[in-house]
């Protein structure tokens, strides 16, 4: 646009904000017409990011009550206590659109943006998870962001010190253009020192520190600068924001310090929306104003405009109120730590955010107008036309789901999903991140969830991150549950329980009907699912938008799960444990191949739907493998997931270096129970003698139990044992063998060098 | 057929943060240096270019500046002739 | 009276915490050393943990050297007092010129954290004393810049007076090729992973012992060369070392 | 006193490996560059200095780079002047 045709549309609508929302605005400043810098703080506070205004409905339905929470929805990160007098705090946040323009800066400023959120609270960061989700790994741009948004990830995560122990990688082509950067941080703190994001006691001095205020991130209010600058010079306000993570270091230790000796009454971090952000949501929350003197705001560029220094998204910053006679303390303890430390305004009683400059007031809005009660949108949402319903559990398997009429056999099949982008090693990415420092790391990335000892006690922290667009494409609400089905039985599995989630709610345009219906969908599979688990949500984080030229993403619920390990020295693994060690299959096979890695790989359009997901199966899956690992009774559990059964078993070999002889009874598609993904299943290995009072004790708690076999030898046997077997063999003129047999060095080789060849890394 | 040498420097653009330019002034203390402001860090591509004559040479160095070796999101490139060689 | 040995604290280091605990757990009385003190409080031995120092943006290691402590470092090093330099630790070792060579890029220019294994090449000397045997030792790495070099007539001199202290090693416990992008992970010449200076008061080394110092943390095989430090120390300060500590 | 503004152009010493050059000539088949070779890839530091004049502020230069911005067993600098003010 031409400066000539910017000028005619009405600055409130340049800024993104709508005639009505105008309205309200008006309303709420008490009928005056709010100022351009005032508006500019309003654009950016009712933003979908900051204001939630579409999603907040929604989010009031999810389960926030449990068993130790201390902090959930709302604040910076959820807390829960973990005993001993410690709690552990958790966050899942996402940085998919910065991350797409530019991955490396877009990535690394997401750990650093999620960091904030769980110091702020007064923890030590103690663990980083990133769920990453890419296009098609062939193409080239795919390719640059993947690498962009890897290094970032380390780059960040590596220098504070902070060990990156897991997360995820995700092709699918809805991604192609709108990447997901989602990320997840851990930290843990002594419950006393909690800290929270208010500015309590008029009086208070308001404090802010860590990095200079530049003019980075200020994105879509920038059109402010071409309706105040004559020329309007672009490079003079870039919308990257650039992370620096060795300032975010000196920023943690400052921090910590600081709530340690007790020298702050609230503390809140800098995100977006900036000092805006940071004064109104801290006066808000203590029912208190915060009048902001903006000649005292330490910039890093001169003459910058009153609003870019107030909606500038610099980063590494936090913002404090102190009392004035802490203030000496405060600014040696940021001094010592090489951090700019500048009172920037004072706490008052009269709920307004204040901002005056030279003895000017150039803004005055109530707090409260900015933040919780900024507009709220009530969406419509619709369903799309004819979706298929996914068949219960318990339904008998479709005969029609089978292998494809292609003469593949079952072991080239296994052989092809092992090397698949979606399922072979992560190693390639994550051996780019520092998963050791801290030393508290006892399972790191690579083989399930992520396993943190907690030093001076036997307890250990054990972490997922999982997320299922596949079925999320094919019915949001299945999808959503599915994850934290899914990020719930990889932290059971290990033998602790779930303590909480976190969420990333992926999606697409809410003024969308079919999009806005995602996300509601997604929030009920959600709120369902943890109902039925019986784990609280206790934060997350909502992106919406999520699309490109080439559509909306796939709906994707990210789900992070904490949980706690009463004693490390009782943790199981996925991997085979013992030559001699029975198998078992936890769970029962159900029908339904559709959003499977395999129907991807057999490019099979599967006319069924996914498996479904019985919520009171899964819940008394996961209370049965704990209590067994809790008696003792296991040497490894492995989840079937992405891939099915025989992945499962694949993985359990290669990572053990150990085979094992198999025998599957198929009911009627041999497709269905070796790669068929339905939920609710684990495969178990235990010493032959406690197999018995594994299996007693599996049917107390209502499951099925299938002995599968044993443990030993160099290579993987499944026999296809039943009917279903032969049949599907004769109808394929026998070209699939009744038994699929492949050695573990195959199985690793697939494994290892699947995606180093899918990214071009390796040919 | 003329070789030519050329650098091509990548700076941060002005207003982008540049960590390593504000390290490096924090360090400055310690060394006990005074006077020294404004510090940028970028990084300098030196390349030997054998090309049909300068223009030509000097055409693949901006490709290659332009595509390869600054992001022209965060960095500003200059190429600088360090010298022909027949 | 457990022997004190001092942990140098730079602001970006992030190993800090985990040393002291392994020096804990060796029997010794670990002692935060603040970049900015120019006195190292009479420890018997000093640690250089791992971290980014000063952020380590324009080349790991380099700003540290000129901070306070790094002054008293050498100045305690050229009195023979023992120093040991982990990862970025050792960077700053090489930049400070304590030890020779220099920590490069990773031959793949990417950052890398994994095990790896070692063998050291003395059992003779006050970092490798209670090893028992050359290993191999399964241990971490996690550096960007840990490609050790130095010119062939340093590397000559090196090998000749025994100043190699630990090597990269194949699954057959060879040194490591340099080419073998698995077993030598940054590329380092001669798979050099560790090297002491001319006096053997001071040694550096790229992998991280003190992550290694525990079997909850998949190894344990680090914790001997802790363990040589702090009983070098004690003998040094002739105070005797306290009795292994329990977790 | 006067104001100047230098570049300190650090580079890997010859026979030095340069991994990162290495790398943007393995790009350059993607690119469909031809005709380039020999890229060494180093560190540009732009920075002011303000001393009493042009030697005085050159000898700082000279000390930051031989004594922080390059590492003189693995890399050489040069120092260019871009532009004097006042
Ligand atoms: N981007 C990533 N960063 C770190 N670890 C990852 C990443 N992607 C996957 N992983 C790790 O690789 C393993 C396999 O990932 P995934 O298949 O999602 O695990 P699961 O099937 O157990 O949920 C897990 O340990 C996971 O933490
Ligand atoms: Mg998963």
């Amino acid at each position: 646009m031409t400066v000539a045709e910017r000028s005619v549309e009405p600055l409130h609508r340049r800024l993104g904000l709508t005639d009505d929302e105008l309205d309200a605005i008006v309303d709420r400043v008490g009928g005056r017409d709010p100022n351009d810098l005032e508006l500019a703080m309003f654009s950016v506070m009712w933003s979908e990011h900051c204001s939630y205004k579409s999603s907040k409905p929604l989010l009031r339905t999810l389960p926030t009550a449990g068993e130790g929470v201390v902090a959930g929805p709302g604040e910076n990160a959820g807390v829960i206590s973990i005993g001993d007098g410690l709690a552990v705090a958790f966050k899942i946040e996402s940085h998919n659109h910065p991350s797409a323009v530019e991955p490396y800066q877009g990535a690394a400023t997401g750990v650093g943006g999620i960091l904030r959120d769980i110091f702020t609270m007064g923890a030590r960061p103690i663990a980083v998870l990133d769920a990453l989700r890419f296009g098609d790994p062939g193409d080239a741009r795919t390719r640059h962001l993947v690498d962009g948004v890897v290094r970032g990830v380390g780059g960040y995560g590596n220098c504070v010190g902070v060990p990156t122990v897991g997360g995820e990688l995700v092709f699918d082509p809805s991604y192609i253009g709108n990447p997901l950067v989602n990320v997840m941080a851990i930290g843990l703190l002594e419950e006393h020192r909690l800290t929270l994001a208010s500015a309590p006691g008029p009086g208070n001095l308001v404090v802010l520190f860590g990095s200079t205020t530049g003019r980075d991130g200020i994105g879509g209010a920038s059109v402010l600068a071409s309706a105040t600058f004559t020329h309007d010079d672009p490079s003079k306000r870039p919308s990257v924001q650039v992370g620096d993570p060795f300032a975010e270091k000196l920023l943690i230790e400052a921090s910590l310090e600081l709530i340690e000796r007790g020298l702050v009454e609230g503390l809140q971090d800098l995100g977006a929306g900036g000092i805006t952000c940071a004064t109104s949501e801290t006066a808000d929350r203590a029912g208190t104003g915060i009048a902001i003197d903006l000649d005292a705001i330490p910039r890093r560029e001169p003459d910058m405009e009153p609003f870019e220094v107030l909606i500038s998204e610099s980063q590494e910053r936090m913002c404090a109120a102190v009392r004035p006679d802490r203030w000496e303390e405060v600014r040696e303890v940021c001094e010592r730590w090489g951090l700019p430390v500048a009172i920037i305004g004072r706490v008052t009683d009269d709920g307004d955010l204040s901002v005056t400059s030279a003895g000017h007031e150039l803004a005055r809005i109530p707090a409260r107008a900015l933040t919780s009660d900024a507009i709220v949108h009530e969406r419509a949402g619709s369903a799309p036309p004819h979706r298929r319903a996914a068949p219960a559990p318990g339904v008998s398997i479709d005969p029609s789901d089978r292998l494809p009429e292609r003469g593949m056999d079952p072991g080239a099949v296994l052989l092809a999903l092992l090397g698949s982008a979606n399922l072979a090693s992560r190693r390639p990415i994550f051996e780019q991140y520092d998963s050791t420092v801290g030393a508290d790391t006892v399972a790191g990335p690579g083989r399930g969830a992520a396993v943190l000892r907690v030093r001076g006690t036997t307890r250990a922290l054990v972490a997922s991150t999982d997320g299922n667009q596949a079925v999320g494409a094919l019915d949001p609400y299945l999808g959503a549950a599915l994850s934290v089905a899914e990020a719930t039985r990889n932290v059971s599995i290990t033998g602790a329980r779930p303590l909480g989630v976190t969420n990333c709610l992926n999606y697409g345009d809410p003024t969308r009907p079919e999009a806005f219906w995602q996300l509601q969908e997604g929030v009920r599979g959600l709120a369902d699912a943890c109902r039925a688990l019986g784990v609280p949500v206790t934060g997350g984080n909502v992106s919406l938008y999520n699309e490109s030229p080439g559509g909306a993403i796939a709906p994707t619920a990210e789900i992070g799960v904490v949980g706690l390990l009463e004693d490390v020295a009782l943790l199981v693994g996925p991997a085979f444990v013992a030559e001699g060690d029975e198998i078992l299959l936890i769970g029962e096979v159900t029908p339904g191949l559709s959003g499977s890695a395999y129907a991807a790989l057999a490019g099979a359009a599967v006319e069924d739907g996914p498996p479904g997901l019985d919520l009171a199966r899964e819940a008394a899956l996961q209370a049965g493998i704990r209590e067994a690992i809790a008696r003792g009774l296991v040497a490894s559990a492995q989840d079937v997931s992405g891939g099915g059964l025989a992945v499962a078993l694949a993985e359990a070999a290669v990572w053990s270096g150990l085979g094992a002889t198999t025998r599957v009874a198929v009911a009627n598609s041999p497709a269905v129970e070796l790669f068929g993904e339905s939920p609710s299943r684990i495969v178990v290995t235990c010493q032959p003698r406690f197999a018995p009072a594994l299996t007693l004790l599996a049917r107390q708690h209502g499951l099925s139990v299938e002995p599968l076999g044993t443990v030993g030898g160099d290579r993987l046997v499944i026999e296809l044992a039943g009917a279903g077997a032969t049949g599907a063999a004769e109808e394929r003129g026998s070209r699939i063998a009744d038994a699929l047999e492949v050695p573990v060095a195959a199985l690793r080789h697939a494994w290892d060098h699947g995606l180093p060849r899918a990214l071009g890394w390796e040919d | 057929m003329s070789i030519h040498r050329y650098a091509v420097n990548v700076t941060p653009k002005p207003g982008i943060l540049d960590p390593q330019g504000r390290a490096v002034e924090g360090s400055l203390g310690h060394l006990g240096i005074e006077g020294v402001s404004a510090i940028r860090v970028g990084r300098r591509v030196e390349m030997t270019v054998d090309a049909a004559d300068e223009a030509a040479a000097r055409a693949v160095v901006e490709r290659l500046a332009a595509e390869l070796l600054a992001n022209p999101l965060i960095e500003a490139y200059a190429i600088e002739s360090i010298g022909g060689i027949a | 009276m457990p022997v004190r040995i001092g942990v140098v604290v730079f602001p970006g280091s992030n190993c800090d915490r985990d040393t002291i605990h392994a020096l804990a757990l060796a029997g010794a009385e670990p002692v935060e050393l603040w970049h900015e003190q120019a006195s190292l409080d009479g420890v018997a031995a000093v640690v250089l943990p791992g971290g980014f120092a000063y952020g380590d943006y324009l080349r790991a290691g380099v700003i540290a050297r000129f901070s306070p402590v790094m002054r008293a470092v050498a100045a305690f090093a050229g009195d023979g007092g023992l120093v040991l330099g982990i990862c970025n630790g050792f960077q700053v070792l090489a930049e400070a010129g304590l030890v020779p060579g220099a920590l490069l890029r990773n031959r793949k220019l990417r950052f890398l954290g994994r095990e790896v294994r070692i063998a050291a090449e003395r059992l003779d000397t006050p970092f490798t004393h209670a090893l028992g045997s050359r290993g191999p030792l399964r241990m971490p790495i996690a550096h960007g810049e840990g490609c050790y070099f130095a010119d062939p007539a340093t590397l000559d001199a090196l090998e000749l007076e025994g100043r190699v202290l630990f090597r990269y090693v194949d699954g057959d416990g060879a040194a490591a090729a340099e080419d073998d992008r698995f077993a030598n992970p940054n590329g380092s010449l001669r798979a050099i992973a560790g090297v002491l200076n001319d006096a053997g008061n001071v040694a550096g080394l790229m992998p991280h012992p003190e992550r290694a110092s525990e079997p909850i943390l998949g190894s344990d095989q680090g914790a001997a060369i802790i363990r040589s430090l702090v009983e070098s120390a004690a003998i040094a300060a002739n105070a005797a070392p306290a009795a292994v500590g329990t977790r």
